[in-house]
């Protein structure tokens, strides 16, 4: 019972990492039809801003509330100068994407001389209920992602906000002429993924430490996550991700880990072959 | 036998029901025309014919052969052919390369590679071209047409598979009266060998140019006959008189 | 096809030609596409040229860093065949690069077997039939498969089979099949130099113009359809799954060619030849060098590889960040990669009608 | 000016292939420094056999095929008369083809791996398992326990270690509770914590490497492992991977390495060294065993010491006189190699990290065996 | 008093391709403008460079006394045109009700979407269907609706009723000429009779230049027009 109740929190809140990571990268997939392979290296910045807070002797929290901040600003700018000229193609959006994440990959490897660093996280150790330990940072994820799901939520979906973005990305130039001023929609769905992947990157890095792959690593998870769930609205990818973190931590339980990780994909390509619009049909928010 | 026989047709989207046992029957070098309001399932009936929606319930029939289960390939194959509502032609090809491109669709898979049928369809292609008008665009790619003359191309397109029956879906939105009337007689020589189901809202032309008509009214049919049967019916008036 | 050129003129009655929006549009693309005619062939030519005289100029190492050049030219051939032309975005291509390497790998390592005559036709087979599997999956089927799909399926088979090669034994696991022994050709043996490079060239020249065969023949018509809008061109009776299945086997079967001779030439073969990092690359070579051009595709390969050598060695620590700069620069200011500096888009995108466009135009220009 | 700068003969060319770009970028440029710090003091003492030394490195970018064309580069362009390098097996893998058997050269790997590498004129001049395990595994049963789990990451060298480490582990006493694999980015170790935690395993001896290995001991921690008691075991762990975890996550995790950065409390010939190298390279990366740092250094002196008996450079006469090579100094001690077998007797070292440092437990009583070939 | 929107010797085209040449236009404060010709003559051309999708080569666009030739759409939008396109002219994957809400963005009045469902009642009953399923004619009236939302003070509209039933065909027509009488109304309409009905004025276009122009009933006399409209 108890160990139920350990493997299924441990299985959650892996779940619940993976939603907080493809978060952004949905909205930016979905909202905008763009697969940003730079995401990834936005979920790195994420962690390097908390990690240079608590190498600074700042607050690690302090870190952790100012990355996504910084990480939205800069997607904001990179919105701008590069992604902007891609909307039209896609494919060159994958690979202007790849190449941005590259310089970025590479530049935080210099700056942390490709070491595994370690942040604490503000809230260590482990919340005991009789023998059974639960991490208490893990479950304080679990929180946020609930929290932050719920208010990206409302925001497309309840919000004017939401109403304009959805419209510009359907169809930007009938949004201009709907009055929607639609660089600006742009940018700031570009910045609000990149800030979602720099809240992600700044929550876990205590969980995974701090080294430039970190971000890559969750890169083609994410994907396939998207897809799994459904491109073209919010619920999906989350919904996706949900699935596919989910599943990847909960197969090692019955099978050999090895053998999981390969399933856990070719389950998804299936999947996605047989119901190519994904868990959510893509309507709505 | 009739060309095509499409019976109880029904089409259901989620909670709304298209098409509701629609049926359609074309004879040989017939042009049927279809007609009726908006969101009476027109274009759903055609689709279902030309095989881009599956229907949910009921059969079409084409040439002697039951074809509710065909893939579009097939139905083309068997010599069906469509222009669809809204405009789709190939974007980034030449106009020169849509019609070669339908022209040469039934040609094996060894003629294509070895192209052995260009020479013989390139007279082809420049006589649709220029029986459409768009001869001097030839090597503009399709997005450089205005809306209209993109319209011309999808016909041209349609011929250019030679059906046996031509399915076309509101073929001269955004034409004209003359443009209208141009087409009408660019259609007329394929009756030849060729059967026509033509969806329009303008009475005239369809008038003008079909046999017999069917019209639809809230995915069913309610009438259908030659076209003096239809001007007299009285139904046919009533929905013509009520706002939709 | 001087015949059909007879025929234009009597099938274009005077009155009806020039009709309209002759005298108001000065239809740039087509005089563009008629010089790009000619810039074509000048580029390969300059191109087949370098190659072959490429060996005498160059020092003996740098023979074979240009002998792996032109085997991953060979690879970017095949995926510029796929997405280029057909539109199938294969993210996945190492797969069957990295498959066939390891094919004749074990082929050579096992059973001896090291004869030219018998390893790349292996080879080629071993790419041509984990495509057709995994293409037979990933674009046959009621759905359509849409090009995201595609491109992660083929990714996932890709990341899978680099999963699968360093969890097994018999390959070798992470540690790869190393000390392959030479190519032979009776008691001859390829071992890198010239005589392995002109090879690699000829093979390279002889499947770059049956490409061009290929994508320049109605077959070809039919891939640009495909690749403009699958379901429509399903209406007119093309089976387009079938289309895009065979093309794609064709590539992975270019692949398989292209992946047997690395083998050979590096000597081993390693979980990542099968995997995402080089599939990444050869999607890198094409959209650098143009996508659809089969040409861009070479000189994209060169491109990126020669770059990468020279900052390896003169931008020691910093190299990768200044590749991806070079990388982010040419795909923001061109998009359509390197060669559309010197063809024009409609070149690129390829069409058809032969002689018949220079009537056309003569037509045009004849109108009052 | 140099001291040879009259001599007549053209330099000895050292080449040196290593990570400097890529995920182990780290060790990789730790290894060049100390490549740099070794030629510059040979060539401070009058160079090899009076000719002086110029050595060339080359990137292998973690990337097995740029790796190839950058060492032929050393092979082909440089002639170099030696080629040290290459962190993981499968970077020895690709490159020892173009070295040894196409390149006609000798090759040094200084990297502490899974053994069984017999190539001629390949030398290995870092720890096997035998030299990692045999003394090290009956130090963890009497200070940690007798049940072991095994988790490691899906490659070869913890497939191998693991076949040794079972052997070593069982012939003590032991009991292996668990051998498990996982993918190289496997980062979620729940089912993994859960299983050792309920099987009351004594010690974790882990294989598993970055980036899982610190979710992993987190986790564990988390878990209560150590609070119960419980004992980490990491034959790569050196000062480098000290930092993926907090101090307090790791508290008694035992290595057994054949240098750790506390020995130079005790031994002066480490504490000049690590001197000299800190002096030279004071930036982040560390000189540490576990990097191949040490085996580095090992090698290529190791290397002069056969060309000084040698008398040439040619590859015969210097792979004939690097047979038997001793030094009699070196990082952790003195090291000679194993006549007829390529590899390298060395003394080996165990220590635990207390609060974030190491501190020496226990140590060979002499040159171990490395027990290869 | 100068014209609302007022077009003095445009140039415009596509790439290296002009399409339009020398066009001059003035549309009064309100009234409904027809702007003629047979396909591909540049109408929608026209269109797209009044609303600025597509910058001008040459020439200028005063609109309120203002020279917006450089200004954005999404500006020249809020400052009071609405615009019906003649493709694309709804947003595919949104429901008809987001559609109409992205409509009512900038709109002031409360009950403006009940009014819409009013004027096409068809709307009301598919709310909540993205727009791209809905059938030809529904997705024109709901392009107007969305067009009408924003209160504009020039509506903009490429043919209309391009594949709309006759029946509802009249029910815009009136709309239309009551909206005229209060705003500036372009209609671009292959539907002689509905678009002289609706404006007071015509221009006809013949390979991008105007090569007609007078008032309503002036122009259907001409006898020059019909040449004009025929391919
Ligand atoms: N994919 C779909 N999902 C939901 N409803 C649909 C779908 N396709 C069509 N409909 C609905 O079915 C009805 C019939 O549509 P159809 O396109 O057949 O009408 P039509 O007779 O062609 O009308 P029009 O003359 O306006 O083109 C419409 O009310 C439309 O909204
Ligand atoms: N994107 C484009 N690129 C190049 N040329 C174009 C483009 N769009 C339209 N054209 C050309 O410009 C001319 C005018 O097109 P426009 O769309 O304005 O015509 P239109 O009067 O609206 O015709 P229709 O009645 O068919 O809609 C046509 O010759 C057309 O081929
Ligand atoms: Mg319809
Ligand atoms: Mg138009």
């Amino acid at each position: 019972m108890a160990n139920a109740f350990v493997a299924a929190f441990e299985i959650l809140s892996f779940g619940a990492i993976i939603v907080l990571i493809v978060l952004g990268l949905g909205i930016i997939a979905s909202m905008m039809g763009i697969f940003n392979f730079a995401q990834g290296e936005f979920v790195l910045l994420g962690a390097y801003i908390t990690y240079l807070a608590y190498a600074k002797g700042l607050p690690i929290w302090a870190g952790m509330v100012a990355a996504p901040f910084i990480v939205g600003a800069l997607g904001f700018v990179l919105e701008a100068l590069i992604i902007r000229r891609f909307y039209a193609a896609p494919i060159v959006a994958m690979l202007g994407t790849y190449a941005l994440g590259l310089i970025i990959r590479e530049s935080v490897r210099g700056l942390i001389g490709g070491f595994y660093l370690t942040v604490p996280e503000p809230i260590g150790g482990s919340i005991d209920i009789g023998a059974m330990h639960i991490s208490a940072w893990r479950f304080t994820i679990i929180i946020i992602t609930a929290l932050v799901m719920g208010g990206c939520y409302l925001l497309l979906a309840r919000t004017s906000f939401g109403l304009r973005v959805r419209a510009t990305l359907e169809n930007p130039s009938l949004a201009r002429a709907s009055g929607i001023s639609t660089p600006l929609i742009y940018g700031a769905t570009f910045a609000f993924g990149a800030a979602l992947a720099g809240l992600a990157g700044a929550l876990i890095v205590p969980v995974f430490s701090l080294f430039a792959d970190l971000g890559l690593r969750f890169l083609i998870q994410g994907f396939v996550a998207v897809m799994v769930g459904g491109v073209g609205s919010f619920i999906g990818p989350v919904a996706g991700a949900g699935v596919i973190g989910t599943l990847s931590a909960a197969l090692p339980w019955v099978m050999a880990p090895v053998v999981a990780d390969v399933l856990v994909f070719v389950l998804a390509i299936v999947f996605i072959k047989f119901r190519p619009q994904g868990l959510i049909a893509g309507k709505g928010v | 036998m009739p060309l095509l026989e499409a019976t109880g047709v029904k089409k259901i989207f989620g909670k709304l029901t298209a098409l509701d046992g629609a049926a359609l029957t074309v004879g040989e070098n017939e042009f049927h025309g279809l007609i009726g309001p908006n969101g009476s399932g027109k274009s759903t009936l055609m689709k279902c014919i030309a095989g881009a929606e599956v229907p949910t319930q009921g059969k079409v029939s084409f040439v002697n052969a039951d074809i509710t289960a065909f893939t579009p390939t097939e139905r083309a194959r068997a010599g069906m052919s469509l222009k669809f509502q809204i405009t789709s032609v190939l974007p980034t090809l030449t106009l020169y390369d849509n019609i070669l491109l339908a022209l040469q669709a039934q040609s094996s898979l060894f003629d294509l590679v070895f192209s052995r049928t260009r020479g013989l369809l390139h007279d082809q292609v420049m006589t649709m071209l220029t029986q459409f008008r768009l001869a001097n665009r030839a090597f503009d790619a399709a997005a450089a047409l205005s809306h209209g003359q993109q319209q011309w191309l999808e016909i041209a397109m349609a011929l250019a598979c030679k059906p046996k029956l031509l399915l076309l879906d509101e073929p001269t939105g955004g034409m004209s009266l003359e443009e209208r009337r141009v087409t009408g007689e660019l259609l007329q020589p394929i009756k030849k060998h060729c059967s026509l189901v033509i969806v329009e809202h303008d009475l005239d032309f369809i008038r003008d140019i079909c046999d017999r008509l069917t019209v639809l009214d809230q995915g069913k049919v309610l009438a259908s006959g030659t076209v003096s049967e239809i001007q007299a019916n009285k139904a046919v008036q009533e929905i013509y008189l009520r706002r939709a | 096809m001087p015949k059909a050129i007879g025929a234009v003129k009597q099938a274009v009655p005077a009155e009806i030609s020039g009709e309209q929006n002759v005298a108001m549009v000065e239809h740039g693309s087509a005089g563009q596409a008629g010089s790009a005619r000619k810039i074509l062939p000048i580029v390969e030519g300059v191109v087949l040229v370098a190659a072959l005289l490429a060996p005498l100029v160059l020092q003996d190492y740098l023979t074979v860093f240009a002998t792996r050049v032109i085997i991953l030219a060979l690879f970017a051939l095949s995926f510029d065949l796929v997405w280029g032309y057909a539109g199938i975005m294969s993210f996945g291509q190492a797969l069957f690069f990295g498959s066939a390497g390891y094919g004749v790998a074990l082929l050579a390592r096992d059973l001896d077997i090291t004869n030219i005559f018998l390893v790349l036709p292996a080879g080629t087979m071993i790419g041509l039939t984990f495509a057709l599997l995994l293409g037979g999956f990933l674009l046959l089927g009621r759905h359509p498969s849409s090009v995201i799909f595609v491109s992660l399926g083929t990714l996932t088979g890709s990341y899978a089979a680099d999963r699968l090669a360093r969890g097994w034994y018999y390959l070798g696991g992470q540690n790869g099949i190393p000390s392959i022994s030479s190519m032979t050709l009776g008691s001859y043996e390829f071992s890198e130099g010239p005589p392995f490079y002109y090879l690699v060239l000829g093979l390279l020249v002889v499947v770059y113009l049956l490409c061009r065969f290929l994508v320049r023949s109605q077959f070809g018509l039919a891939l640009a359809g495909l690749r403009e809008n699958e379901q429509r061109i399903a209406f007119f009776g093309y089976k387009a799954q079938h289309l895009k299945a065979i093309i794609f086997a064709i590539g992975g079967a270019v692949a398989g060619l292209a992946g047997s001779l690395y083998a050979f030439h590096e000597g081993f073969v390693w979980p990542n030849m099968v995997g995402v990092v080089v599939s990444t690359q050869v999607v890198l070579y094409v959209l650098f060098g143009g996508s659809g051009t089969l040409i861009g595709a070479v000189i994209g390969a060169v491109i990126v590889e020669g770059v990468s050598f020279w900052l390896s060695d003169n931008y020691r620590e910093v190299w990768p960040i200044i590749l991806g700069v070079l990388l982010l620069l040419v795909i923001l200011f061109r998009p359509l990669g390197l060669i559309s500096f010197v063809l024009g888009e409609r070149e690129r995108v390829g069409s058809f009608g032969g002689k018949s466009r220079k009537t056309a135009k003569e037509k045009r220009d004849a109108a009052p | 000016p140099a001291p040879w700068a009259n001599a007549a003969e053209a330099p000895i060319k050292v080449g040196i292939a290593t990570d400097l770009t890529g995920p182990i970028a780290y060790a990789g440029n730790a290894d060049a420094n100390v490549a740099k710090m070794v030629i510059k003091e040979i060539n401070a003492g009058g160079g090899l056999l009076g000719r002086p030394l110029e050595l060339f490195i080359e990137d292998t970018a973690s990337n097995e095929s740029v790796a190839v064309g950058n060492v032929r580069k050393l092979i082909q362009r440089d002639k170099v008369d030696m080629v040290l390098g290459g962190i993981t097996s499968s970077m020895r893998n690709a490159i020892k083809d173009p070295i040894v058997a196409r390149g006609k050269t000798l090759y040094i790997y200084p990297q502490l791996y899974e053994g069984k590498e017999c190539t001629p004129y390949l030398f290995c001049t870092g720890p096997t398992p035998a030299q990692q395990c045999d003394e090290f595994i009956p130090w963890l049963i009497k200070n940690g326990g007798k049940k072991f789990a095994l988790p490691s990451a899906n490659y070869v060298w913890p497939h191998t270690l693991n076949v040794y480490a079972r052997k070593v582990i069982e012939a003590n006493g032991g009991e292996v509770v668990f051998e498990e694999y996982y993918p190289l980015d496997q980062v979620d170790f729940s089912s993994t914590v859960n299983r050792i935690i309920s099987n009351k395993v004594d010690v974790v001896f882990n294989t598993v490497i970055p980036p899982g290995v610190g979710p992993f001991f987190k986790q564990l921690y988390e878990a209560g492992f150590l609070k119960n008691g419980g004992r980490l075991a990491c034959v790569y762990y050196d000062e480098n991977t000290l930092n993926i975890n907090q101090a307090a996550e790791i508290e008694g995790l035992a290595s057994c390495l054949d240098y750790f950065k506390v020995l130079t409390k005790e031994n002066p010939f480490d504490a000049k060294i690590q001197a000299a190298y800190e002096k030279d390279f004071p930036g982040n990366f560390l000189f540490a065993a576990g990097s191949a740092a040490t085996g580095t250094y090992r090698g290529l002196k190791l290397w002069e010491a056969a060309v000084k008996e040698a008398g040439k450079v040619d590859r015969d006469s210097v792979a004939a006189a690097l047979d038997h090579a001793k030094i009699a100094e070196g990082p952790g001690g003195p090291a000679e190699m194993v006549p007829g077998k390529r590899h390298c007797k060395m003394k080996m070292y165990t220590a635990v990290a207390k609060g974030g440092n190491y501190e020496i437990v226990g140590r060979s009583d002499g040159l171990v065996d490395p027990k290869e070939c | 008093m100068p014209e609302f929107l007022d077009i003095k010797h445009l140039d415009a085209g596509y790439g290296r391709s002009q399409v339009l040449f020398d066009v001059n236009l003035g549309i009064p404060w309100r009234g409904g403008v027809a702007v003629l010709g047979r396909n591909g003559a540049g109408k929608t051309t026209l269109m797209k460079t009044i609303v600025g999708e597509l910058p001008p080569w040459k020439g200028e666009v005063a609109f309120d006394g203002r020279d917006v030739s450089r200004r954005a759409t999404q500006e020249r939008v809020r400052a009071g045109i609405g615009y019906v396109p003649q493709e694309h002219s709804v947003f595919a994957r949104l429901s008809v009700r987001d559609n109409l809400a992205v409509g009512s963005l900038a709109s002031r009045k409360a009950d403006a979407v009940e009014h819409v469902l009013t004027i096409f009642p068809k709307l009301g009953q598919r709310l909540d269907q993205p727009a791209g399923t809905l059938s030809g004619g529904e997705r024109k009236m709901l392009a107007i609706g969305r067009a009408m939302l924003g209160d504009p003070k020039l509506l903009l509209l490429d043919e209309p009723t391009e594949g709309v039933w006759i029946g509802v065909i009249e029910e815009i027509t009136e709309r239309l000429i009551e909206l005229a009488k209060t705003i500036a109304v372009i209609i671009v309409e292959q539907h002689l009779d509905l678009a002289l009905r609706v404006a007071d004025y015509a221009y006809v276009l013949d390979r991008g230049r105007v090569a007609l122009q007078g008032e309503a009933g002036e122009v259907r006399g001409n006898p020059e027009l019909l040449r004009y409209l025929a391919p």
